[in-house]
């Protein structure tokens, strides 16, 4: 059984590493390699899902690296493994824009095995262990066209955006173990000792919001929208971004230990979930409106773990992950074909191809909340599980409901008008599109699509009831009988709204003042304020460090600033600074003392006689005077 | 056994020196490198007949001063085995990268050979007189191969440098060991002894004097703030394997010293002052990791990493003194991340090392701006960089996060705030570390103008096999750590143990 | 009244060589002299092979009413000194090979290693000041030997000041004789703590003089620098290691036998003379160009640390240990250095010796071993003689010496290391390699080498030697 | 009585001392060093009457700084005369070569 559980995880992880090791010589036949490995995962996924296994290995002095599939991972390892067959197939078909396929494909399984493997780990230690290699996947992905120094630039800022909260994982398990969790079980970190409990729930929580993007580390994700469009689908929409929002929801009964862990993750979920919904409205790129949009609905997933809906977050993260992927593979395809992502280049590209087109509608108007489709009856039930709370949440998240409404409508109303005569002016700003679509893009897109209007089943009670018996939470709030149609009014109503606003010429913004429009557009301005609250004063420090380490002496400086130093003053005392001055000073004083020492050699014999004549009546009285 | 072990590499190399016919370089090396991987298979097979539970193990007992109280007394445990394999790695790695060095090749082999019993040498010395012998003889070695085949005319400057600052730590420890040789009633420089009498028990301010004469002694050589300035300029000078020795193998005489003498012989006045060791090692960690941000050099950066690795190593050696909040379990964790990182830091920084030794060979200098885009022409050279610049930053997978999660576990709950400022390291060398990646194998391909060829080549066979088996090691105990750690951990809870009595 | 002349056979073989020399020489061809030199080796090896036997046989006992005392002590100084002597025969061979007065070199150099013995063993002022009269006479003669310019000039400055200095011990023997009634060490031991507390301290500090003035120390050292460049380098080498063996043994002795501890606070005197002659001797071998001075300073400064052993006499055993093993180890040490200097004549200095290990690797090899072992890293003997001197230092109470010696220790490292530098440095010029390094003779070498191993030897087989130099000093 | 002996070899000691250290000339320089003998033999002398007739300690030490007056004024000629032969100089500090 526990063998079953190794090989889910093994299958990628060995295959990944393969292909990467192999080098060019594998390009070729790597995507057929890649999509192979992605479905025996999936198969294995499924088989585990069923049969539930368990499995754990020794891994450090007293702790265990341990795995299981329970409710909450039978779903995860499910969905994780069909997006990323998906999005293998869908790349497959974009073979020749990735023309390093071995690469690609290699670092594609071995992030989904790393996500496997955090979505099926009991202890701390290996779900850190995954957690880490997951921001390294996404770094040389980000980065895979490593030509272009914009996108390495990106691939560091999300790196190290991410490994800043990972910190917190690190302080967490250190916690943990002084908090008296010795085994560092995940069940078990909710009984931690005293104030250790508190630095406990706060790491956890940085490292959650630092991968699922949450405020206030947000603005990576809109960075990571330099990776290519099917890294985009799977990282940055489905699996990794979610993982935040899985380790909180894994993690839920540590969040209600202590009295500030539950409402604060709710209120920054609800506050993500609103304000990343008005950035995303004010963005001119499609995919950076669909990233801005994936921070939002995770906020909703975040605002369910806040408010102890596990089962809600679970259908949210399901459902946004089939939403979500088909929308970056349908911008995928048109990125591919028209080789831009600038909405207003974009008019009429549903038309031109009419599959595309279709997936991408469906998708969109499932992210709008519009009902019967699956986004509302999941963001329902995180509504109900708020409501619960208080009503002030449920108010917020009912608006970021209606905001999410609104982009979609807006990139609909774009891709859903026809092509005008002057488009082609648009067209290969980002690339040298091809003009065409290549068959093997298709099916994905049409299953996502499919997944995302079948979940709309979880509206049904009974569904939503197996879910949440599944997850372990039967008690979960379901949606009470008028909360339904209100929020399908409200998405309705926003939805036409937005469609008659944006209806009226290119012209019309949907947000009036021009200084609100420039702050959302920038995504809230996150990245500046991290960039001078963080980056350059650490480097500016660095430097500092640097200069004093190589020259600071102890009074050099001074004299430096008295102008007598030139700059080949400066040269000769480049060397390091610190305890190395004070040694230069020592060998300064000798140098002077070994001058003086040699002075009484001087040759004349009487003073000789003088020096040790004196010297011996000095001993003389020295002896004399300790009697 | 073990003194074969040790000795054999110096017959070698009185061998190589005293051969009367003149012998060629392909010659020398090759000699070289058969004597150092048969210690190689001589240390496997005492690590395979090595029970782990056994404590000290292939045990020699000779007398060599007994009137002085010397003897000679060597042997091995979960602590010093791990070391021992390190180094005659490092050393067959070392040995395979110098089949391209041209410079007076048969003093070269000769010299590397004799630090290589020198090192041996010190981690299975038993003996404080035996290990100070070592710990010298390392220094003379280091300071002929730094001034002899260092770069040009700073080479001999950062050489004697060097060797003042390290003689300066050697003789504190001296004045330390005499210190403990005659607090022991039967006057006696015998680690094992010295350790069960504990001679320094009651007697508060001697024994802090003694205990400040080896924290300076080892400091020195650790390198940590403030007596690291010698580190730099020494590694900068030196030649590529001599800096993957330098940084591999005798920084951890240092790290060593505070595991092996510091915490069983002084444990009353080491748990006193713990908390002054877990600042330097917290301080070591930033203040390392923030000047390797401000360089330019990539040879100097990688040196100051070293400053902050070590630093953990302090942080975690410090922590293992504190009693009170922390339990049996999570001291013996520290050590044994201690120890861990002791190994994983001379595995993957040696190999970092050799990787900037090729840099240098095909572009004369090493600074980052002169270089950019080289995964172009060097795509073996820009993978294998990329792999051991994750390993040094900590990535799962390799066995340096294996090390530094255990210590910041371990040393948490000893000290939370200085833990938490030393865990932003690991952060600041991502940063660097990458920036530095992007600068040099990214972008747009440029060349230095000092470049020989104009042309910048891949690696050749004798790199490749020196570096790929140092971060394969380095791979294989990220993943499967247990047979590492099954050594380790009996010996660290004994040292925790010693510590704490 | 013990009048067993046997206890006495080193010395009297020496001298006994002495006189025949000296009778030979003057009717010996100039080109036979060469025979007086293997003589005095002969007479060297008879001695050692006595004093083998006297160690073995423990034969310790004191001669000609205590006078002279036969023990432990004296034991290693017989083993130094005669050791020393042949490697000085075997470094002074080239150069002293066909001179005029070859035999007088030998006579002489015999004359004053048999004083350097008296020194040693005597347990009496007088027979110490005529050990002191031996040992120095012949050597202002080997100082002018060459009679150049520099090398008189050299006696000169030798000669007036051992005058001043032994009649100035010869004043502090009278004071002694008039405070203790007695000159041997045991009627002084018993008569001095009822002495007048002045004139015993100006007694000790005169009598002192005298010996320091023979081991070199502050502030008597003021010859040694000049008379080491002035003379030729074997004459160097002799006035550097041989009269400092006897003399600070001596100085132990007086101490150690003579002085009670509750009289006059000797041990702080001493500490005080230590600190100069070590700080002094390194600080002014800093920047030295010339090789000779550069190794008379460290001699200055190696005396300092000797005396430290001297310093704790009573307070700690390792004193004795350590001293009688480090003048042993530093003379071989020493030696090694001066006959590498010996060896190449026209390398005068610190410059001219680069390229030596391109074009003599053994002698740069042997200089490193020496320079290094001057240091005292290991496993050369001088670091267990260093670190026997160190612990007995901190037993006996003075851990500020302790550490003052090894920041001296580490300050000396660096006017070493910059003679090793250059050797190790690329060699200019082929031609003017082949005139500065043309070697002197290949017995120099010889002496070199074996001096060398000599060292390693020492250090690595201490085990064995220490042992020899526990007994304990008879009164 | 014995002070007053004491007092004239001090004398004698002190004067000797003075003549070394200021005298230019070599042969001043032992003649200075021969008063100082003279001072230590009378002292001696005094020491031996006084305070030990018994033992013959002190005559041996009159005896000795004879023999060493001896010795020292020989060594001292034949100095002399080496140092005016190869320098044609007579006065001490003329010789200053070897310094530093």
């Amino acid at each position: 059984m526990s063998a079953l559980l190794w090989l889910l995880a093994a299958v990628p992880l060995t295959a990944g590493t393969a292909l990467l090791l192999t080098g060019r010589r594998l390009d070729r036949p790597a995507p057929a390699l890649g999509v192979a490995a992605a479905a025996a995962t999936l198969g294995l996924a499924v088989a585990s899902a069923v049969l539930r296994p368990e499995a754990s290995a020794p891994l450090f002095a007293g702790i265990r690296a341990g795995l299981r599939v329970d409710g909450l991972s039978a779903v995860m390892t499910v969905v994780v493994a069909a997006v990323t067959l998906a999005v293998l197939v869908f790349s497959a078909g974009e073979k020749d824009r990735l023309s390093q396929g071995g690469r690609f494909h290699g670092l594609m399984l071995l992030f989904a095995g790393a996500m496997l493997i955090t979505v099926t780990a009991t202890t701390l230690p290996l779900l850190l262990m995954a957690w880490e290699v997951m921001g390294a996947a996404s770094w040389a992905l980000i980065g895979f066209w490593w030509r272009q120094p914009q996108r390495t630039r990106a691939a560091d800022t999300a790196f190290l955006t991410t490994r800043t909260a990972d910190l917190g994982l690190y302080l967490a398990a250190g916690a943990a173990l002084a908090g008296g969790v010795t085994a560092l079980d995940l069940d078990a970190l909710a009984g931690a000792r005293g104030p250790w409990v508190h630095l406990l729930t706060a790491g956890v929580v940085a490292a959650a919001f630092g991968k699922s993007a949450q405020l206030p580390f947000s603005f990576w994700l809109s960075r990571a929208m330099q990776a290519p469009s099917p890294v985009s689908a799977l990282l940055h929409a489905a699996t990794m971004a979610a993982a935040g929002a899985y380790l909180l929801l894994r993690l839920h009964a540590l969040l209600e230990a202590t009295a500030w862990g539950g409402p604060l993750v709710a209120w920054t979920g609800a506050a993500t979930a609103l304000l990343l919904g008005v950035a995303a409205a004010a963005q001119r790129d499609l995919k950076q409106l669909l990233a801005a949009s994936t921070c939002s609905q995770i906020g909703f997933m975040v605002l369910a773990a806040g408010t102890g809906g596990v089962a809600a977050g679970t259908a949210q993260l399901t459902a946004h992950a089939a939403v979500k992927a088909g929308l970056f593979l349908a911008a995928g395809a048109w990125l591919y074909a028209l080789g831009t992502k600038q909405l207003p280049a974009l008019r009429g590209a549903a038309r031109a191809w009419q599959w595309v087109g279709a997936a991408f509608t469906a998708c969109a108007l499932a992210l709008a909340g519009l009902p019967p489709l699956s986004l509302w009856a999941a963001k329902d039930e995180v509504l109900a599980a708020a409501f619960a709370q208080s009503a002030a949440l449920y108010a917020t998240g009912l608006a970021a409901a209606a905001v999410s409404a609104v982009y979609s409508v807006k990139a609909l109303w774009y891709v859903l008008r026809e092509t005008p005569g002057d488009a082609w002016q648009g067209y290969d700003t980002e690339e040298s599109g091809t003009r065409r679509v290549t068959p093997l893009m298709r099916p994905p897109l049409l299953v996502l699509a499919a997944a995302a209007v079948a979940l709309g089943v979880l509206a049904l009670p009974g569904v939503f009831s197996a879910l949440r018996d599944a997850v372990g939470t039967p008690d979960e709030p379901s949606p009470s009988a008028w909360q339904l149609p209100l929020s399908a009014a409200v998405a309705l109503s926003a939805a036409w709204l937005a469609w008659r606003i944006q209806g009226r010429g290119p012209g019309p913004r949907l947000l009036r003042p021009a200084a609100v429009r420039r702050w959302a557009a920038g995504w809230l301005g996150l990245e500046q304020a991290a960039r001078t609250l963080a980056v350059r004063p650490v480097l500016a420090l660095a430097r500092a460090t640097a200069v004093f380490d190589d020259r600071v002496v102890d009074g050099a400086v001074h004299r430096a600033a008295r102008a007598a130093l030139t700059a080949a003053g400066l040269a000769r005392r480049s060397d390091d600074g610190g305890v190395d001055a004070l040694v230069r000073a020592v060998a300064r004083t000798a140098r002077r003392l070994g001058r003086a020492a040699r002075r009484p050699q001087t040759g004349l014999l009487h003073q000789y006689y003088a020096q040790a004549a004196v010297g011996f009546a000095v001993l003389t009285l020295l002896l004399l005077s300790l009697r | 056994m073990l003194t074969l072990v040790v000795f054999l590499p110096l017959a070698v190399c009185a061998g190589l020196l005293l051969w009367p016919r003149p012998v060629s370089d392909r010659v020398c090396t090759g000699v070289w490198i058969a004597a150092a991987a048969v210690d190689l298979a001589l240390a496997a097979a005492l690590w395979a007949g090595f029970d782990p539970d056994g404590g000290l193990q292939y045990e020699q007992r000779a007398d060599w001063i007994p009137t002085a109280g010397v003897g000679y007394h060597v042997g091995v445990d979960g602590l010093s085995l791990p070391l021992l394999a390190l180094t005659c790695v490092l050393f067959l790695a070392v040995a395979v990268y110098s089949l391209r060095e041209t410079r007076r090749v048969r003093a070269y082999a000769c010299l590397f050979l004799f630090l290589e019993t020198v090192c041996l040498g010190l981690f299975s010395a038993l003996d404080l007189i035996l290990f100070f012998v070592y710990f010298d003889l390392s220094i003379v070695g280091m300071y002929f191969v730094i001034a002899g085949w260092g770069h040009g005319e700073r080479g001999r400057a950062a050489a004697l440098k060097f060797f003042l600052y390290t003689f300066i730590g050697s003789l504190a420890l001296l004045l330390g060991f005499i210190g403990l040789y005659l607090a022991a009633s039967p006057h006696t420089f015998d680690i094992t002894e010295l350790a069960a009498a504990d001679p320094l028990a009651g007697r508060g301010a001697y024994a802090a004097l003694v205990l400040l004469a080896l924290g300076v002694g080892l400091a020195v050589k650790t390198p940590a703030v403030p007596f690291h300035t010698w580190l730099p300029p020494a590694h900068t000078e030196a030649p590529a394997a001599g800096s993957a020795i330098l940084a591999g193998v005798l920084l951890k005489m240092g790290t060593y010293g505070f595991v092996r003498i510091a915490m069983p012989l002084l444990p009353g006045v080491w748990r006193e002052y713990a908390l002054a060791f877990i600042v330097v090692g917290a301080v070591s960690a930033v203040y390392g990791a923030l000047v390797a941000l401000g360089q330019t050099d990539v040879k100097r950066m990688i040196a100051y990493t070293s400053v902050n690795h070590m630093g953990y190593v302090v942080l975690a050696v410090g922590a293992a003194g504190v009693l009170s909040g922390t339990d049996d379990q999570a001291r013996t964790l520290a050590v044994t991340g201690a120890v861990t990182q002791m190994v994983s830091h001379g595995l993957i920084t040696g190999a970092l090392f050799l990787l900037t030794g090729v840099l240098y060979e095909r572009g004369r200098t090493y600074a980052v701006e002169a270089y950019s885009g080289l995964a172009g022409p060097a795509p073996r050279f820009a993978a294998a960089v990329a792999v051991a610049a994750f390993a040094s930053l900590g990535i799962p997978g390799f066995s340096g996060f294996i090390a530094e999660f255990q210590i910041f576990t371990g040393s948490l709950a000893a000290q939370a705030t200085a833990t938490a400022l030393a865990v932003t390291g690991i952060l600041l060398t991502a940063a660097l570390f990458l920036r530095a990646l992007r600068q040099m194998f990214l972008g747009a391909l440029r060349l230095p103008p000092g470049s020989p060829d104009g042309r910048f080549g891949d690696l050749a066979v004798p790199e490749t096999t020196a570096v790929a088996p140092l971060l394969g090691l380095a791979l294989v105990i990220g993943v499967l750590p247990r047979p590492l750690l099954d050594v380790i951990e009996p010996a660290s809870r004994a040292v925790a143990g010693l510590v704490a009595r | 009244m013990n009048r067993n002349l046997t206890a006495l056979l080193p010395e009297i073989c020496l001298v006994g060589a002495a006189v025949t020399g000296l009778l030979a020489g003057s009717w010996l061809p100039r080109h036979r002299q060469w025979s007086v030199a293997v003589l005095a080796a002969a007479a060297a090896l008879a001695g050692l092979a006595a004093t083998a036997h006297t160690l073995a046989a423990d034969g310790e006992q004191t001669v000609f009413s205590a006078a002279f005392a036969v023990d432990a002590a004296t034991g290693a100084a017989r083993l130094a000194v005669l050791i020393t002597l042949l490697l000085l025969l075997a470094v002074s061979a080239p150069g002293v090979r066909g001179h005029r007065r070859e035999s007088e070199y030998w006579v002489l150099l015999m004359l004053s290693a048999a004083g350097t013995l008296a020194l040693a063993g005597a347990n009496d002022l007088l027979m110490l000041f005529a050990g002191y009269l031996l040992a120095s006479v012949p050597a202002y003669a080997l100082a002018g030997f060459a009679k150049d310019a520099r090398g008189v000039e050299a006696a000169l400055k030798y000669y007036l000041l051992g005058a001043l200095f032994g009649v100035v011990m010869l004043g502090g023997v009278a004071l002694m004789y008039g405070a203790g009634r007695g000159t041997g060490y045991r009627q002084l031991h018993t008569a001095l703590p009822a002495a007048p507390y002045g004139v015993v301290a100006v007694g000790l500090v005169a009598v002192l003089a005298g010996l320091l003035f023979k081991s070199g120390a502050a502030p008597a050292h003021f010859w040694m620098p000049d008379v080491a460049d002035g003379a030729a380098a074997p004459v160097a080498a002799f006035v550097t290691t041989l009269p400092k063996i006897g003399a600070l043994i001596a100085v132990y002795r007086l101490l150690h036998q003579a002085m009670p501890a509750d009289t006059v606070d000797w041990p702080l005197l001493l500490a005080v003379l230590a600190a100069a002659s070590m700080t002094l001797g390194n600080l002014a071998a800093f920047f030295q160009t010339s090789a000779t001075r550069l190794l008379a300073y460290s001699a200055v400064s190696q005396a300092g640390y000797l005396l430290m052993a001297a310093a704790v006499a009573t307070r700690s055993e390792l004193a004795q240990q350590g001293l009688l093993f480090y003048l042993p180890a530093y003379a071989l040490t020493n030696l090694g250095a001066f006959a590498v200097v010996a060896e190449l004549p026209h390398a005068r200095r610190l410059e001219d010796y680069r390229g030596l290990a391109r074009r003599r690797p053994a002698l740069a090899a042997v200089l490193v071993v020496c320079l290094l072992g001057l240091v005292g890293t290991p496993p050369t003997a001088v670091f267990i003689g260093k670190l026997e001197v160190f612990s007995a230092a901190v037993d006996g109470g003075y851990t500020w010496l302790a550490v003052l010696a090894a920041v001296n220790t580490v300050a000396s490292l660096f006017y070493y290391l910059r003679w090793l530098a250059p050797c190790f440095r690329p060699a200019g010029d082929e031609d003017r390699l082949r005139t500065v390094l043309a070697p002197s003779g290949t017995w120099a070498a010889a002496a070199a080498c074996a001096a060398a191993t000599g060292s390693l030897v020492l250090g690595l087989a201490a085990g064995a030697a220490l042992p020899l130099a526990d007994g304990p000093l008879l009164r | 009585m014995l002070e007053l002996f004491l007092l004239l070899a001090a004398a004698l000691f002190s004067v000797g001392l003075y003549g070394a250290l200021s005298q230019q000339s070599i042969v001043m320089i032992m003649m200075g060093i021969e008063l100082m003998i003279a001072g230590v033999i009378t002292a001696a002398a005094a020491l031996w009457h006084f305070l030990a007739p018994a033992a013959a300690d002190g005559q041996v030490i009159v005896v000795a700084a004879v023999v060493a007056m001896a010795v020292e004024m020989a060594m001292g000629f034949a100095v002399t005369t080496a140092v005016f032969r190869s320098r044609d100089i007579d006065t001490a500090d003329a010789a200053e070569d070897l310094k530093g």
